[in-house]
């Protein structure tokens, strides 16, 4: 039976349901870490949304929230500093590549 | 009676295995004379079992290894006979490889995975149930395979790939026909045949062609033999005991079991397998015999003659009659002294003079007298002449046939004797009526302990060979025993 | 005093201490082990459904720790991996010869008993959110390890993993919504088949399938197994993807057996026999060791899933659950045995392809024969772990008549002949071939052992299949339920 | 709250979320990740869940947004310009028609649960044991202290694991500095960082003692801490420490090191991360105030990152 308090939580599916296509579509790693957030957004809103009573929302899954806030934060900074690596990894061997063409021209 | 001293059969060759592997090369003479005292020891146990059963007690020892398995090691009047046979072989054959390969590197892995095969053989023979028959049936796969490839060229490790595949494949297909046939009927114990009233007949005929099938491949039967062949890279005295005697018996004896404590030979009689499996041994025969005659190594047409005489087992066993199934059981241990002996010869020939080929044969009878008569006697065994061993098995086989009312068994007995005749007559012609074609180094057959030890032990097959063609009349010859455990337990 | 929280609770505070000393303090693996041999005892000692709250608060705020055939099983064997897996590392990640600490050299240490703490707190636990967060734990580091390797495959190992924990984050979000728990035992009660639940359990088996590496989710796993340091591949073969499978049990047999549909079962047994073929057929291809190894823990994985059918039919279900158990633990020995091995032989001959290993069993026996010990159980031969789960999940499929399944256990087992073999025979090849020999003791010792442990367990057949039969069905224990809304 | 915020609140988000994901510009779409943080915030706000709301906006928009703006502007130092491939139109199609069926799936499944607050009845009625008043501090750190517990050390994890990333040569020196102040024309974010920090540790404290009864705690509390150690640092009156500072390993472990060494002693009264009665709230908040300080060190060096090599040019 949808009711006014399902907005927030289906609000959560739609969330899911574009970070996903952006997990799929995004090519650059930064950019799916992104959208990896906006998923695990989608799923808190629905999580502490369906916990919503008449005068207050449930604190239990507030706390499996925050969390999983938390647990994201941490993820969300190893990848990005994965991808930092990654990119200087590349770069540097970009760099061995183009010294050993221009050696190999010269 | 339960008891340990079928567990310590098995279990005693451990021992010598694990300390072959830990041993250096320096330590050599130590693992030479560990693996004969451990091969003596063995006997010495066999031989209580033997006195142990002619009073008519059984040993066994159960171990429940699954809810519902047993392990259970069981020696009957048919496993001491497999197990005389090949602790016997083993002792030969231990001699035999410590003088064959020498003060040579890596032997400790060569005698450590030796054991693991007598082992895995010994294990085969006394095994009590058909679960427990696979898990040493597929050990015997495993432990062999390092020998095949021991020497490491190119040729040993296709061998060893082709050897590994079909093996593996065949034990699978026996695994599948074994779990099914035991979800259908609990535990399959060698004592008795299960009930196998009310199974459909095709889900019969589909587990007995499985078992067969898996169980065909070590045993070689066409078009599973190709493995066999191959394996002839492996050094001689891998080829003498495992390849001619072990590997290819536990084949043949699973069959034996398959067909006279598994289904019972009512059963088979009735589903009408016995035929189809005796036409597929018999074409076996003729196969192995028309393709060993144009072998030029000597090796290989040793492994095919093989191919052809385990058949001889198969057949005796598919036949089911009294004498059919003595000419089977009499071939088992009649075909393996003299195959043992032949492969010994032939290593012998090659370790001292070099000798590969049918070719190359030319007058080795004068360099090496004693080694070519013993190899003469194993080839008339083989061919069946009296009074060998082989014309013993031979003649019984042939009876069985006329009993099984199956007369074309004479027509494949008489073309494969031709043929055996074809292909060693002309080495033996060779060896003895032959000048050498080529100068030969002058070869002391006899001289140091080395060529005694490569030497002597054909020699002792090959007079055992005869004997027990000349004796088979005397209490203990394989033919009476033959003769009792068909009495005791095969013919109603 | 209960080892369910001290198996989590040392490795953690070994955490700790590893944070704080670093490759300095990795001696402290040799006070570790026996501590946590010690534990893993006392778990297998314990009686049977052995469970208890945490702290003083009942179900369903509290949470649930329980000791059932599963977690003893798999605690065990992950004690054993860990404890060896650590000794080889000892030396692998220890400061260089001037006493200079690496990142890796220092990293490695915390990583590993998060994950080692992480991968316990997952088996030992019956709840689906606290099961999130040590799936965190053990992604984490193992994602972390995997970068010790390559970094590219580490990157998609992680995006790979995160998707996979979120779907099934989305789903344990959906049953507390339906349920306001998230406790298996008590779901177990009150699962219905409405559409939130189906839906939950249809997203989190995805999530776990990417995270078990289940064909044809199993993309990430070659590259980040094979690139990792060898210590760090053992791990993450061995015990990462464990973890995933175990939550599968949890979900599909412990929550929601009521109202799974045989489809739904039948489906995840053909997933896992086209991973047992993809994956045997990659390996068969592969021409580095390594890449070989992985692509066979694709098919073993498969074996697993392979079983799901199986285990809910009612005759030999007792079976097929104990073989499909069996079988994990049996993986986890075999194949950290394998990682480690293949280690050693390719450091020591400085390559990574199958022709590089020409002649090894010459050189290094040891290591080839551990080799050889982790393969046959990993192809399911007597006598082995391996072989001991084969046959029970064979007997299982023929009682059911699932000639399928039993085809492809077979199947399965013969083509991981082909491949285990292939660098087996390699080893054996040529006459003397120049090599350097690794000299150290611990680092020949450690797959060893392992690759032992793997082949000698397939004689506790009979102790493994009790220990596995332990499923404490009967919902929690009466004193840990609180009052439920 | 009326329907029309609520419903422009939600468009809002889906709407800032979309932008987030489908802007070729990556700043603009980390901006856009910033406001949908905050419009999070506010969702949860507008839900009565303010210790949500504080964390989704100090951690989810906040944190995670400076690490991106960070993370970008490394990247686009070493050449990397952040533009995603193109995906091939197939592709996105598909990904259009799946990602358009699972919402639909997930919204239909969540549609099919009524909302309730089940489990507030039971865990008021046990708060007078712990001597707490905030709900969510009372599940976290009491009644799911172990999933808390647990997290910790993925947080712990999670710093050690981006320290693992540091090439050869560069451990065990200090991330790279964030110092504007040392580029010139930073002497009023030096001195505003000066100021902050100490105002950040008070605030932090504040939390987290009124964390027990009204909204907050020790997550929020920590995140501030590291805003101030971030605002300070940009502005210099910080610098990194090395990674082998054993200060600065010791701050990082003395709050799951308090946590676990409580959880244990529990053992000794009863049960893993057993309060002994009428003690409940004093361990809480011992484990709050370390667990604050811990979690800011973290997400401040997790924000700076690992360690580099001297010759780095940032």
């Amino acid at each position: 039976m949808p009711t006014l308090m399902h907005l927030y939580p289906l609000t959560g599916a739609a969330l899911v349901g574009l970070g996903l296509y952006g997990i799929v579509t995004l090519r650059h790693p930064l950019r799916q870490l992104l959208a990896v957030n906006v998923v695990g957004a989608g799923i808190f809103l629905i999580l502490g949304g369906l916990g919503r009573g008449t005068a207050s929302t449930d604190p239990f899954p507030q706390a499996l929230v925050i969390t999983g806030i938390v647990v994201a934060v941490a993820l969300t900074a190893f990848g990005a500093a994965l991808v930092v690596r990654v990119a200087e990894e590349e770069r540097a061997r970009d760099d061995t590549a183009a010294v050993e063409a221009t050696g190999d021209s010269a | 009676m339960n008891s340990l001293l079928p567990l310590l059969l098995v279990s005693l060759t451990i021992v010598p295995a694990l300390i072959s592997f830990a041993l250096p090369d320096r330590l050599a003479v130590w693992r030479d004379a560990i693996n004969i005292g451990f091969a003596l020891s063995k006997l010495a146990l066999v031989g209580a079992l033997l006195l142990a059963a002619r009073e008519g007690t059984i040993t066994e020892w159960r171990y429940e290894f699954l809810p519902g398995h047993e392990f259970i090691l069981r020696p009957d009047s048919l496993s001491l006979l497999f197990v005389t046979l090949s602790a016997f072989l083993w002792l030969i054959t231990t001699v035999y490889a410590i003088a064959y390969f020498k003060r040579g590197p890596h032997l400790g892995r060569f005698f450590g995975f030796f054991n693991l095969c007598v082992l895995s053989a010994t294990g085969v023979a006394i095994s009590g149930t058909a679960i427990t028959f696979f898990l040493f049936y597929e050990l015997l796969t495993l432990a062999t395979w390092p020998l095949v490839v021991h020497k490491g060229d190119e040729k040993s490790l296709r061998a060893g790939r082709i050897y590994l595949i079909y093996t593996l494949a065949g034990s699978a297909a026996f695994l599948a026909g074994i779990v099914w046939l035991k979800s259908l009927v609990g535990t399959i114990e060698f004592t008795a045949p299960p009930d196998l009233t009310g199974i459909p007949r095709l889900e019969l005929t589909l587990i007995f062609i499985l078992c067969i099938g898996g169980l065909g491949v070590k045993a070689a039967l066409i078009p599973f033999h190709v493995w066999l062949p191959e394996a002839m890279a492996a050094p001689a005295p891998v080829s003498a005991l495992l390849h001619a005697v072990a590997v290819v018996k536990a084949g043949a004896f699973g069959i034996l079991r398959m067909i006279y404590d598994v289904y019972g030979i009512d059963t088979v009689s009735e589903l009408g397998l016995g035929t189809p499996l005796a036409l597929w041994a018999g074409a076996t025969i003729l196969y192995g015999s028309f393709r060993a005659v144009m072998q030029t190594d000597i090796k290989k047409r040793l492994a095919y003659s093989t191919v052809s005489q385990v058949s001889y087992i198969i057949l005796g066993a598919s036949l089911i009659g009294p004498f059919a199934i003595i000419g089977g059981l009499v071939h088992l241990v009649h075909q393996g002294i003299m195959k043992i002996t032949l492969f010994m010869c032939a290593g012998a020939l090659d370790n001292r003079m070099g000798i590969k080929l049918v070719a190359d044969l030319d007058g080795a009878g004068r360099a090496m007298p004693v080694t070519m008569a013993a190899f003469s006697i194993g080839a008339l065994g083989m061919i069946g002449i009296p009074p060998t061993a082989g014309f013993i098995s031979k003649w019984y086989l042939g009876m069985g046939g006329l009993q099984s009312e199956a007369s074309w068994v004479i027509a494949v007995l008489a073309g494969s004797s031709l043929l055996n005749a074809l292909y060693f007559l002309p080495l033996l012609y060779r060896a003895w009526l032959l000048p050498p074609s080529k100068e030969l180094a002058p070869v002391r057959e006899l001289d140091g302990a080395w060529n005694r030890m490569l030497v002597l032990p054909a020699a002792v097959t090959a007079l055992i060979t005869l004997a027990a063609g000349a004796f088979a009349t005397f209490p203990f010859s394989p033919l009476r025993w033959a003769e009792l455990i068909a009495e005791s337990g095969y013919l109603k | 005093m209960s080892p369910l929280d001290l198996l989590v609770a040392v490795p953690l505070a070994l955490m700790i201490a590893a944070v704080l000393l670093g490759s300095r303090g990795r001696l402290l693996l040799l006070a570790a082990i026996p501590v946590m041999a010690g534990l893993t005892v006392w778990l297998l000692l314990l009686p049977e459904g052995t469970a208890h709250i945490v702290g003083d608060w009942n179900l369903p705020l509290g949470i649930l720790l329980r000791a059932d055939g599963v977690a003893q099983l798999l605690v065990a064997a992950t004690s054993a991996c860990a404890s060896i897996i650590g000794l080889y590392a000892l030396r692998e990640f220890a400061p260089g010869p001037s006493g200079s600490e690496t990142a890796h050299g220092y990293a490695f240490w915390p990583l590993f008993y998060l994950l080692w703490g992480g991968a316990n707190a997952g088996f030992l636990t019956t709840d689906l959110f606290n099961l999130y967060v040590a799936l965190e734990m053990v992604s984490l580091a193992a994602v972390a390890m995997a970068a010790m390797g390559s970094l590219r495959a580490a990157l998609q190992y992680f995006v790979v993993a995160l998707v996979g924990s979120l779907a099934y984050l989305l789903g344990v979000a959906l049953l507390f919504a339906n349920y306001a728990t998230v406790d298996i035992t008590l779901l177990a009660g009150t699962a219905r088949p409405d559409l939130a639940t189906k839906v939950a359990l249809a997203v989190m088996t995805a999530g776990l399938l990417i995270k078990a590496a289940v064909f044809p989710l199993h993309g990430w796993l070659p590259p980040a197994h094979a690139a990792a340091p060898a210590p760090a591949s053992a791990l993450l073969s061995a015990i990462v993807v464990k973890v995933g499978f175990v939550i599968l049990l949890r979900l599909w047999f412990e929550a929601f057996p009521a109202i799974v549909a045989p489809a739904a079962l039948d489906v995840l047994g053909w997933l896992g026999a086209l991973a047992v073929l993809y994956g045997s057929i990659q390996a068969i291809r592969q021409e580095t060791l390594k890449a070989l190894v992985a692509y066979s823990t694709v098919a073993q994985i498969g074996y697993l899933l392979l079983a799901f059918p199986l285990v809910v039919t009612a005759a030999g279900s007792d079976r097929a659950w104990a073989g499909m158990t069996i079988h994990a633990i049996a993986h986890m020995l075999a194949k950290a045995a394998m990682f480690l091995a293949a280690g050693l032989m390719l450091k020591a001959v400085n390559g990574h392809r199958l022709e590089d290993l020409s002649g090894l069993v010459r050189v290094m026996p040891l290591t080839v024969a551990a080799f050889g010990l982790a393969a046959i159980s990993l192809m399911g031969l007597p006598p082995s772990a391996g072989f001991i789960a084969k046959f029970l999940l064979l007997e299982a499929a023929l009682e059911q008549g699932a000639v399928f399944q039993a085809a492809i256990l077979l199947v399965g087992g013969l083509m991981a002949a082909v491949y285990l073999f292939n660098p087996l025979s390699r080893t054996f090849a040529g006459r003397d071939t120049p090599v350097t020999e690794a000299k150290d003791t611990l680092q020949t010792a450690a797959p060893l052992a392992l690759g032992l442990l793997a082949v000698s367990l397939g004689f506790a057949g009979q102790a493994m299949v009790d220990i596995s039969a332990g499923v404490s069905q009967a919902g929690p224990p009466a004193a840990a339920v609180g009052e439920v809304p | 709250m009326t329907l029309a915020f609520d419903l422009i609140l939600c468009l809002m988000i889906v709407g800032t979320a979309a932008a987030a994901l489908l802007t070729h510009n990556a700043l603009a779409a980390i901006v856009f990740f910033i406001v949908f943080g905050n419009l999070l915030g506010l969702a949860w706000l507008a839900m009565n869940a303010v210790n949500v709301a504080m964390a989704e906006i100090a951690i989810g928009a906040g944190i995670t947004g400076v690490l991106l703006i960070l993370t970008r502007q490394r990247l686009m130092a070493l050449g990397d310009d952040l533009v995603s491939a193109e995906t091939p139109g197939w592709l996105r199609a598909g990904a259009v028609l799946a990602c358009t069926g699972l919402t639909a799936l997930v919204g239909s499944a969540v549609l099919s649960v009524a909302p309730a607050d089940d489990l507030g009845g039971p865990i008021a009625a046990l708060l007078p044991e712990l001597g707490i008043e905030n709900p969510v501090t009372g599940v976290l750190l009491a009644f799911r202290a172990y999933d808390t517990l647990l997290e910790t050390f993925v947080l712990l994890g999670a710093l050690v694991a981006v320290w693992s990333l540091a090439p050869g040569n560069a451990w065990p020196r200090p991330p790279a500095s964030l110092n504007l102040a040392e580029s010139g024309g930073g002497s009023v974010a030096q001195a505003f960082g000066r100021l902050l920090l100490p105002l950040a540790l008070v605030m932090a404290a504040y939390l987290v003692w009124a964390g027990s009864d009204f909204p907050g705690g020790a997550f929020q509390a920590g995140t501030v801490l590291a805003g101030g150690l971030i605002i300070a640092a940009i502005g210099g009156a910080v610098a990194w420490p090395r990674a082998d500072n054993s200060i600065l390993r010791a701050v990082l472990v003395l709050g799951p090191g308090v946590f676990l060494i409580i959880g244990l002693a529990g053992i000794a009264l009863g049960r893993f991360l057993f309060y002994p009665p009428g003690f409940a709230k004093a361990m809480i908040v011992a484990i709050e105030y370390s667990l604050a300080l811990s979690i800011g060190a973290t997400l401040a060096l997790l924000l700076a990152g690992r360690s580099v090599a001297p010759d780095h040019r940032s």
